[in-house]
């Protein structure tokens, strides 16, 4: 699975995407945001206000109980500011 | 009006003209009776602000605006409703994102180019990082709650 | 924003030029954030109109518009909010009207935009006559009930 | 007092504007709707559907039972329809 990362999001984590293999008690967006905090500072950092992390799969926006299975692409950004 | 208008959503670097887009909306269309276009532009932030930068989730921008101008494609009578938004660094006075919303009749302009920018600010991902005049550290521009109550009244 | 800004109303038979207005409005206001334009258009009616024909009463055309100006500039905060209304012989897809609304945020430049065109729709004396396609007699055009309508959610 | 005529208001009269002396009983807008219907058959014709028209003081809306103390010019035409 792809992990993307935006903004302050991405530069807390300090990389731009990865590729991740997922343990199989991973099985929501909320699963994997708790699971990401505990893979190192960067992450820690990124996920310490985690309700303000928005979560999309395969590029559309999805809710904290979405299911991970099908998803090629996650990505986690911080709240939109364009416009 | 036509039966069935594709959404037209640009995410480019490079500046737009507004009144290119508009001629080319009501060129096509002889029943377009009103057109409304907004124009967001970088404010100067009382001249602190030396340039913000815009990043965003290059695919998922253009698709998620696509969604929204379908929304609206659905609910108003529409010729046209073209989006632009652009990336990259933007100067203070720069422009940052264009809706223009053509229909037969006013409101249904008004409200499809209110709509699909309320949707924009709360949906589309693009970020602001702001770069201050004096140099200093600007950082993340913050949402606005202002924002997600403008998207709800449209529920 | 400027702390008065006067209305800028003309009453012209010479199209505009819908860019320069906004240039014109953005170029010395740097906290300018979103500016929201409305062009009105003369339809062709499904190919029936030949030409339309505004009639307007020279004074209280300019004076009218000016105090519903005046009104939005006290509503909202805006940069600024120019109005430009054509008379005389319009073809299908000219030029009528247009009003552009230009603020920090864009809720007050979209209801100003919205504001001036429902009260300039029941307020400011013009009138259409309709030039028929095919040479035949067209007529004064009948005021629509949704434009009073309009006018009345401000209240 | 000047009166002027806008639209199919000044087709059925038939002219554009005139210069008129009231007589001292009419005093409204109201009260010179229903003088001017007696004036000829333009008049009587363009005043017919009389909640239609519209009536301007000095370059102002104004309804039925303002005064016209002060008019220096009135305004008689249809509901709008620019924009």
């Amino acid at each position: 699975m792809k992990l993307v990362y935006f903004a302050w999001v991405r530069e807390r984590i300090g990389i731009a995407e990865e590729e991740i293999d997922l343990p199989g008690d991973v099985a929501t967006v909320g699963d994997l945001l708790g699971w990401l905090a505990a893979r190192g500072e960067g992450y820690a950092q990124a996920l310490q206000h985690r309700n303000a992390i928005r979560v999309a799969i395969n590029q559309e926006h999805v809710s904290r109980d979405a299911p991970l299975a099908g998803a090629r692409e996650v990505a986690l950004f911080p709240p939109i500011t364009g416009g | 009006m036509p039966a069935s208008i594709v959404p037209t959503v640009r995410i480019q670097e490079a500046d737009f003209d507004v009144a290119a887009e508009i001629a080319r909306l009501s060129a096509g269309a002889p029943d377009v009776g009103a057109v409304v276009t907004f124009t967001g532009l970088c404010r100067s932030e009382d001249g602190s602000l030396d340039a913000l930068e815009l990043e965003h989730y290059p695919g998922m921008a253009e698709a998620e605006i696509g969604r929204i101008a379908e929304e609206a494609l659905e609910r108003w009578p529409l010729a046209g409703l073209p989006v632009i938004h652009r990336h990259g660094s933007i100067a203070p006075g720069g422009n940052i994102v264009l809706v223009v919303a053509a229909s037969r009749h006013r409101q249904a302009a008004f409200d499809a180019a209110g709509f699909l920018m309320d949707f924009l600010k709360t949906r589309a991902p693009f970020w602001k990082k702001e770069h201050r005049a004096d140099g200093g550290q600007g950082g993340w521009v913050d949402a606005r709650e202002a924002d997600d109550e403008a998207t709800a009244r449209w529920r």
